[in-house]
């Protein structure tokens, strides 16, 4: 039943995946807040590895069943320094903001391996906003994030910076390049 | 009896419901202080001060508009209660010459009065008033 | 790292030698809604995130947010054209300041507020929510209860996207759309209200019924359920008092009991936030039931009793689950472990804590339609298959607390 | 040790009145939410009677020792209609207001028993005004408490209509005459 | 009601016969805070209710919230006049429309908005809390940290109620207090911007120093504590590096580890949202530690470890207690039952969960100090001993989550 895919994420779906990297806690979340996300409950966190037999999808990516692959978990590949809501989670997708938010243009690049080819990929966080909080898919990865005076590899700041509102909603991963090296 | 009949019973014997037994002093802390206020003076553009009750009673339709205003006539109080309180409130918030001259109100009066309550309390407050103003 | 892992990631790299990067992507993009919309979408309101999440009940999917401000989140759909009404009070700081009160229009595409009409600063403000505004028939005209605590109601000409007058409804209350251009309130001896409107949206009548309850004895709740030209208003003793408003008086028809006389001894009664919805093409009432003492009339329901409305008899009784547990929206869950556990432990609450009960419901209105249920304890909803009353799922939408309730295409099942 | 008195709640207090009128889940609350008290755990509703040897203050109100005479607790017998927080947690008392706060002086008024002499007591519920929800002490009690239509017994309403915000923090109970009967 | 009731209230009836009427009380009343102040005052802000909640850890009891606006809520305390100041974010449509950036300043006693001003719109907001605003030494400038991503600071003469100057901080971020009329910023390369104002609060001298660590290869976090004329500075890797500023130019001490050789090896580590605190009567610097890998620097704290600052030696682990659960600010509890039992589970999953765990730590400044820790996860606080380690509760300050915290009379133990 495809269509009860994300009904009772905590149980159904997650049981298929409980042999994968995650602590036995790792479906509990963390929270908002304000629109700044902070430590609440436990999350996915670790670097998600394929399992054997992974497929790899057309453009590229792990097999989207796996939560490497899968843009609506934290353990999606691209999400590795991620600090807030998943926009895939509130009406948007990976890389597409939900309906009636701006994405902000201002924001931090980092760099994810891709499981599936072994690259590094160069990533754009961009926030979603004004809109409040989604709420949904909190994810914290810190994967190379540094504090907030080191403004272009800080995952805690508000991104929204420029859009009209500060206001934020979610996050989107999006791939801009290639990389050679983890940066 | 049917269950509408019941329902029709229940509700005739709400509509003449014995007075409660309340002083009207009680009967304004329960009913009125909420929304006038303990010194009855409301709040300006939605709850008229009561210092202004006893005017009304000079311009022909005051008299009746004082029972016929939501707050009176649908309040829970019996016709009797009523009455006691609306002469409790025109002494105790009118001025102080109404004591005097007041011709209390009685149930008999009140029972006459109160059905149907006013639809357009606003226009006939200002009616009213015009009709004071002209007075004056 | 096990030695299976290692061999898929070999797998993997040499799957991987002869194939492109993955593709650089736009920066910017932004989702849509689609058209038309889906036959299960429903708008959970949270007043402490302030705002309302759209959420398609046949999967689970947020499909996204609209901010509402202070207060109880309420989200009006028109079925004429492609938008959503949202009535929100602010202040300039936060808490305090100039106050606000707007009507903001919200386009059913975008999501994106594109315009906003200013109201009198007068909008009521109560943990209820039925009835607090209302869409006139014709989908023209939007009113808003004032309380100040003067009564009254707000026009917005939601076509013009102006706002058109106030209408004073002195020892009235609140506003149920009764017909193109009419709106009826409830009064505090138990009367009806009725108020039309002129084109402008001027008052045009107001008219005044007669009693049709009695309000210390037995008073009806706000949470009334429409049912084609009916309003469908239950007590606190679990009467269900019928109102035609098809003529240009209403007409009250006899009252019926959602409870027989044994489970009236038992305490059964109605309950909740919003406790009544009713699917329109099967003619069928949902009611919100828990067993409690008198004075229990907020309290949230553990079944969901249904009734055929032609017949007023009872078809099925459907035990809830419960709602499941979230922190502030995300779900309390370990993988594949507490799942089970947590839900467990919130069917075994609902039945023993009254207040983690469920205190909102509302049914799609599709040939197959879905009831819902959601509970200030939880960001989660459930749903139910309405016509069999087959739980079919929770999904967790993100919110801290969910406390309003509506499925948008309520009489008409989408936008013309 | 008097200084920790209101700490851990829900175990060193409770556990002395554990013989009264609640259920055992009655510690549990309820929420907020902006600015109006909606139902979300279980709170204390029930109607408190004072227990045998209950001693009477010189107010004339039941021992504070007891749910029937401690305004910090739902119990109270002065909150038999109280649809909030209580003042007297959030920085208030039962019957003044929190720091910063105005109380409305719009408002509904009920009666209450006093169990200390068996007397119904005019209560009048004002909310105070003007900061956000306190958050604390929810209290859910619905004695004589009618639909919003019926509004001058309507605990539902958000009363701060009479301060210049309508944002709601809490709400008091004070004594402001004596009835002869229920209403 | 059982026999013993009846007798008990037949008993009541008794006493009352001869007593007066409960006398009828006032309306309108307000309470204001006490003067001086308690010596265990913390404030707790919490970012979803949009405010700071005072608390008396001497009892638990709640004082009184402020609001904050958008954003991380963190209230500032000067010691020189009875005041707390706010700085707020807000939208005059809530999450859109007009942005408003204000300095709120409200009156010690009466909890009361006295003042505001206005400051430019471009107040940075991030998770993070501390060096987002400072206070300066001599209490009449207050400087805001800008990113718009341009980095400046806002420089408020909170004396004069008066928006001063911005001051451009090209590179650097962030401020803290350094001196009576100066504020010194962290930059990228690991050096320290010091930022002089004049009277007017306008910029007197910048100047930047060499760099003190290296961002790349261990960077110190933002949560730094003061101690005298030194801030400590923790780094990723556990190493505190203190920088003097009595002089005009900071001078960098030798850096120190809070681990040993086997802790390192253990991934002990420091984490949180603000994981230093210092007692400066005794010279103690408390430090928030758990057990992760790199990257885990966000992760909150299963023990505080004690140093005596001067020997640089460590004094104490103190095991921390969990925070207990709370749901929107209620403590999720059964009476006399599961408070122990969501004790000890709270207890156990914050030894399970990484992300259950304390968040944030203070310590007051008084001869008997209480150490108050906060997590995200309750909204409860609970509190030890300074000095000896030892648990003495827990509070429940009605809050949703617990994220900001301070000492309001952090150096000088109140209003002067």
């Amino acid at each position: 039943m495809a269509r009860m895919d994300r009904w009772m994420t905590g149980f159904a779906r997650s049981l298929a995946r409980r042999t994968s990297r995650r602590s036995v806690l790792a479906g509990i979340g963390t929270a908002l807040v304000g629109g700044a996300a902070v430590p609440l409950l436990p999350v996915a966190r670790g670097r998600a590895e394929p399992a054997p037999g992974d497929r790899v999808t057309p453009s590229g990516e792990p097999d989207p069943t796996t939560p490497a692959g899968d843009p609506q978990d934290c353990g999606y590949w691209r999400y590795c320094a991620v600090d807030g809501f998943l926009s895939s989670c509130c009406g948007g997708s990976h890389n597409a903001c939900p309906p009636g938010t701006q994405m902000s243009p201002i924001t931090w690049l980092g760099t994810c391996r891709n499981p599936a080819d072994g690259k590094e990929y160069v990533i754009s966080y961009n926030d979603c906003c004004g809109k409040d909080v989604c709420g949904s898919c909190i994810c914290r990865r810190h994967e190379g994030d540094k504090p907030v005076y080191y403004t272009p590899k800080s995952n805690d700041i508000d991104w929204c910076m420029g859009t009209r509102e500060i206001i934020y909603n979610s996050t989107v991963a999006v791939v801009v390049g290639v990389a050679r090296e983890k940066g | 009896m049917s269950r509408a009949g019941l329902g029709l019973a229940a509700l005739a014997l709400a509509l003449a419901a014995p007075a409660r037994g309340e002083t009207p002093e009680v009967n304004y802390l329960l009913q009125c202080q909420g929304c006038h206020l303990p010194d009855g003076s409301g709040k300006s553009g939605a709850v008229p001060d009561l210092k202004d009750l006893g005017r009304f009673l000079a311009v022909p339709g005051g008299r009746e508009y004082l029972v016929r205003v939501p707050g009176s006539a649908q309040s829970p109080l019996s016709d009797a209660d009523l009455a006691a309180l609306l002469n409790w409130m025109l002494r105790r918030f009118g001025p102080a010459a109404i004591a005097d001259t007041l011709e209390p109100y009685t149930p008999e009066e009140i029972t006459a009065l109160r059905r149907p309550p006013l639809a357009d309390v606003a226009a006939t407050r200002a009616r009213l008033l015009a009709r004071l103003r002209a007075g004056d | 790292m096990g030695r299976r892992a290692l061999a898929g990631l070999l797998l993997v790299g040499l799957a991987a030698a002869a194939r492109a990067d993955v593709p650089v992507e736009s920066l910017g993009r932004v989702e849509t809604l689609p058209l038309p919309p889906g036959p299960h979408w429903a708008w959970v309101g949270d007043p402490v995130f302030r705002h309302a999440t759209l959420v398609d009940l046949s999967d689970g999917r947020t499909l996204g947010i609209v901010n509402a401000g202070f207060g109880m989140p309420t989200v009006l759909t028109p079925a004429a054209r492609p938008e959503f009404y949202v009535v929100e009070t602010h202040y300039s700081r936060g808490s305090r300041g100039e106050r606000s009160d707007v009507l903001t229009i919200y386009g059913g595409r975008s999501l994106a507020a594109e315009a906003e009409v200013v109201l009198p600063p007068k909008r009521a403000h109560a943990a209820n929510t039925a009835g607090m505004l209302a869409l006139s028939d014709d989908d023209r005209f939007v009113a808003v209860f004032n309380l100040t605590p003067a009564t009254s109601l707000s026009i917005v000409d939601v076509e013009a996207r102006r706002f058109s007058a106030e209408i004073e409804t002195p020892g009235c209350s609140l506003a149920y759309a009764a017909g193109p251009r009419r709106f009826v309130s409830l009064c505090m001896n138990g009367a009806l209200m009725l108020v039309e409107v002129d084109d402008e949206g001027r008052e045009a009548r107001k008219t005044r019924s007669e009693p049709f309850f009695d309000p210390q004895l037995d008073p009806v709740t706000e949470k009334a359920a429409r049912w084609e030209d009916r309003w469908l208003f239950a007590s606190f003793e679990s009467w269900i008092h019928p109102v035609d408003l098809s003529g240009a008086a209403p007409r009250f028809e006899e009252r019926w009991s959602l409870v027989n006389d044994a489970e009236r001894v038992d305490d059964w009664r109605i309950g909740g936030m919003q406790h009544l919805a009713v699917h329109e093409p099967t003619g069928r009432l949902y009611a919100l039931m828990h067993r409690g003492g008198p004075d229990t009339h907020k309290q949230g329901g553990t079944e969901v009793w249904i009734y055929d409305l032609a017949s007023r008899e009872r078809l099925q009784r459907i035990e809830l689950h419960g709602l499941g547990f979230s922190y502030l929206g995300v779900p309390l869950r370990a993988e594949g472990f507490t799942g089970w556990l947590i839900d467990k432990l919130a069917d075994w609450t609902l039945g023993m804590a009254p207040d983690i009960a469920v205190d909102a419901i509302a049914v799609t209105q599709d040939a197959a339609p879905r009831l819902v249920t959601v509970g200030a304890v939880s960001g989660a909803v459930a749903s139910y298959d309405a016509l069999t009353g087959e739980f079919l799922g929770r999904a967790y939408v993100g919110n801290a607390t969910n406390v309003t309730l509506s499925t948008p295409f309520a009489r008409t099942g989408g936008w013309r």
